[in-house]
């Protein structure tokens, strides 16, 4: 018996010029944070973006967004809804508010069933907001998506880097390709992580401050791209992606 | 509707079979169709017969073929069948497009567990391919 | 065919009288602070303590502890090597500084293997580091270790405790005992974490503030127990815990 | 010695399964040993051995047979042993403890990746038990 849907995968995905897995192995460094607002900075350049929320069992993009009561459309396969002008998909549209145990089998297959029948359509990047830890979601993506690009998160603490420096070494010896890599949630100027991370020959994209004012802003797009942490987020970006 | 995405994946795998064995002419492409998606086979066949044409498989037949959904718990061992019409209409919906938000709604009737395997009737998938080479 | 190791587990922790798993959903949130810290709280007391590091493709206790070059003894099964007073089993003796991609399924076997045959002894308290994600290695120590409790983390953050309200939902859905929620990082004077687990029937252990000093204590854990940090968890243990 | 550990699993486990069929004598348990973990046949012998006296098992023989581990490239769908002897003696000794551990250390021959399944040849296993009623 053969499985169809990874044969349609690349067939899916044809249209997007860039797909950038925001990633991390460690959990609460933001990863959800920045793939949202970097997904919204380069919408607002006129870019047409999609944002890919993958955390099935802790997803977190919705509330970020302020994703009300949607449901996509069924044509021809799944078609992400509109939000705040990005392409937006997340299984919460699925599971509600409900708990969703899954164990790693369950995530790789709602993975591929949904990399399977989404029709993204045109888009300049496609946003992918990944789970901690490196496994199933993780090698899934790494095998399923060719010409996948990170983009990884840390913060300044030993006990994330220790994580992020085991992810990177990782994907250096798959000759996957690493965009760069944001230390988010400075608080001292520290450059441990810069070392660390140009030591390996990686780039460093810079830092993003702690930001007090963040959590206030969840739900509110206009807000959150007020913000110190968007603004800062966006230097990087213009600097470091060069458009 | 989004049948059709599923038919174009079977079409697209079916394809890369066809050429990796060789096979000049086909005849017969058996599909299985698993219950837990609730798929409508109308719809699926319609996109078949539809996407089908103008290619190798134009003048093949799809057989398709259901199986029904069996869980296993993995916390008591208790094996169970699926049953859609126990859930309502919306929770139907959202299985149907995502299989393993079964997780969400459905709990092991003996021990309460969300923790339970889909043994089978999960997905599509071709069954066999018959041809001449 | 029958695997043998599952009916062991039950045989190898008879003699640990209560089992802890530090636990959240979320990552990011101080899990394995906490879970470390704890354990030496009260294997300063005097009791017989046990730590156990369940985050297996992203471990951090060992770093926490400080733990050297050990190795664990082979006696009639595995001996969870003696650390700061606590007996200490982590997969970092097995997979040492390397990147450990493991699916669910890998982690599900790992983490039976390990139950299977590593020998406790007689402990007080076995604490337990959970990873983040609501997946196979929770899901499995629930249906392995009977009279499992739960201690919960959470940050302030609504982007946490989207995630750490519906892991709290499905432990009380199967009727698993939590000790309680803390509440760590605080940086404001909020009550929105204690009014939503109160309302849920769960106990709020109290709030740990952000402390700026904790992270230059790693690996030195005389130093950690001196912290902010490690003082205010020893009064919430003295509270909630009543030893 | 963790092999100690191993053989007092299979004992617990194989008189539930003897408890569950009702079997009154046992002459014969089955066990499967997969060649990943490198378990040391004499030593797991050895303990079955002293392990069985005085139980029901104490009059029944202990066969053990061995299985090569078989990896499967999940990326390009490779297959190929696990051979041990390619690996430093430290290595070996921890996936002989955890056997997971493998992924950190072995790489598919053909493409590289660390993402493979271990098809067969993981673990202790209880293949049969045979015995009267
Ligand atoms: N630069 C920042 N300053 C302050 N808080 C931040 C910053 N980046 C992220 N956060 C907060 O940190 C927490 C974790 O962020 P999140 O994006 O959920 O991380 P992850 O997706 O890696 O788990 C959230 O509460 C978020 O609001
Ligand atoms: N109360 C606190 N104050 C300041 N930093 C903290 C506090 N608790 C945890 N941290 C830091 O937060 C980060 C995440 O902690 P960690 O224990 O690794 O979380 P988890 O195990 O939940 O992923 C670490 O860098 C840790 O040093
Ligand atoms: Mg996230
Ligand atoms: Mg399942
Ligand atoms: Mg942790
Ligand atoms: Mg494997
Ligand atoms: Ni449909
Ligand atoms: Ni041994
Ligand atoms: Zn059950
Ligand atoms: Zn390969």
């Amino acid at each position: 018996m053969v499985d169809p849907r990874r044969a349609i995968i690349g067939e899916r995905l044809r249209g997007v010029e860039n797909i950038i897995a925001v990633s991390s192995g460690k959990g609460g460094v933001g990863k959800s944070m920045i793939a949202s607002t970097l997904a919204l900075i380069l919408a607002r350049k006129g870019l047409r973006v999609g944002l890919f929320d993958l955390d099935f069992t802790s997803p977190a993009t919705h509330l970020i967004l302020g994703v009300g009561d949607l449901y996509p459309e069924e044509e021809y396969g799944i078609i992400p809804p509109r939000v705040h002008g990005l392409r937006y998909m997340s299984i919460v549209y699925y599971s509600k508010g409900e708990t969703l145990p899954l164990r790693g089998a369950d995530i790789s297959n709602a993975l591929i069933e949904l990399l399977s029948v989404t029709r993204w359509g045109v888009l300049d990047f496609l946003i992918v907001d990944m789970p901690p830890g490196i496994s199933d979601a993780a090698l899934d993506i790494i095998r399923l998506i060719e010409g996948l690009k990170f983009l990884i998160v840390t913060t300044p603490s030993r006990l994330a880097f220790e994580t992020v420096g085991k992810f990177m070494r990782l994907l250096l010896e798959l000759d996957i390709r690493i965009l760069g890599v944001i230390e988010n949630m400075k608080i001292s100027d520290s450059t441990f992580i810069q070392e660390q991370v140009e030591g390996r020959g990686v780039r460093f994209w810079g830092d993003i401050p702690f930001d007090r004012r963040l959590e206030e802003t969840i739900g509110d797009v206009d807000r959150l791209l007020e913000t110190e942490f968007a603004k800062k987020l966006k230097e990087l970006v213009d600097k470091n992606l060069g458009i | 509707m989004h049948e059709w995405s599923l038919a174009e994946a079977v079409i697209h795998a079916a394809s890369k079979i066809v050429e990796r064995e060789g096979l000049k002419e086909v005849r017969e492409v058996v599909i299985r169709v698993g219950e837990l998606q609730q798929i409508e086979l109308e719809v699926l066949e319609f996109a078949l017969t539809e996407l089908k044409k103008g290619t190798r498989f134009e003048d093949a037949e799809f057989v398709l073929e259901t199986m029904r959904a069996e869980f296993e718990c993995r916390v008591c061992g208790h094996r169970w069948y699926f049953d859609a019409k126990e859930l309502d209409e919306r929770v139907q919906e959202d299985i149907h497009f995502v299989p393993e938000v079964v997780h969400a709604y459905v709990r092991c009737p003996r021990c309460g567990s969300p923790d339970f395997n889909v043994l089978k009737g999960r997905g599509v998938w071709i069954e066999r391919i018959r041809g001449l080479r």
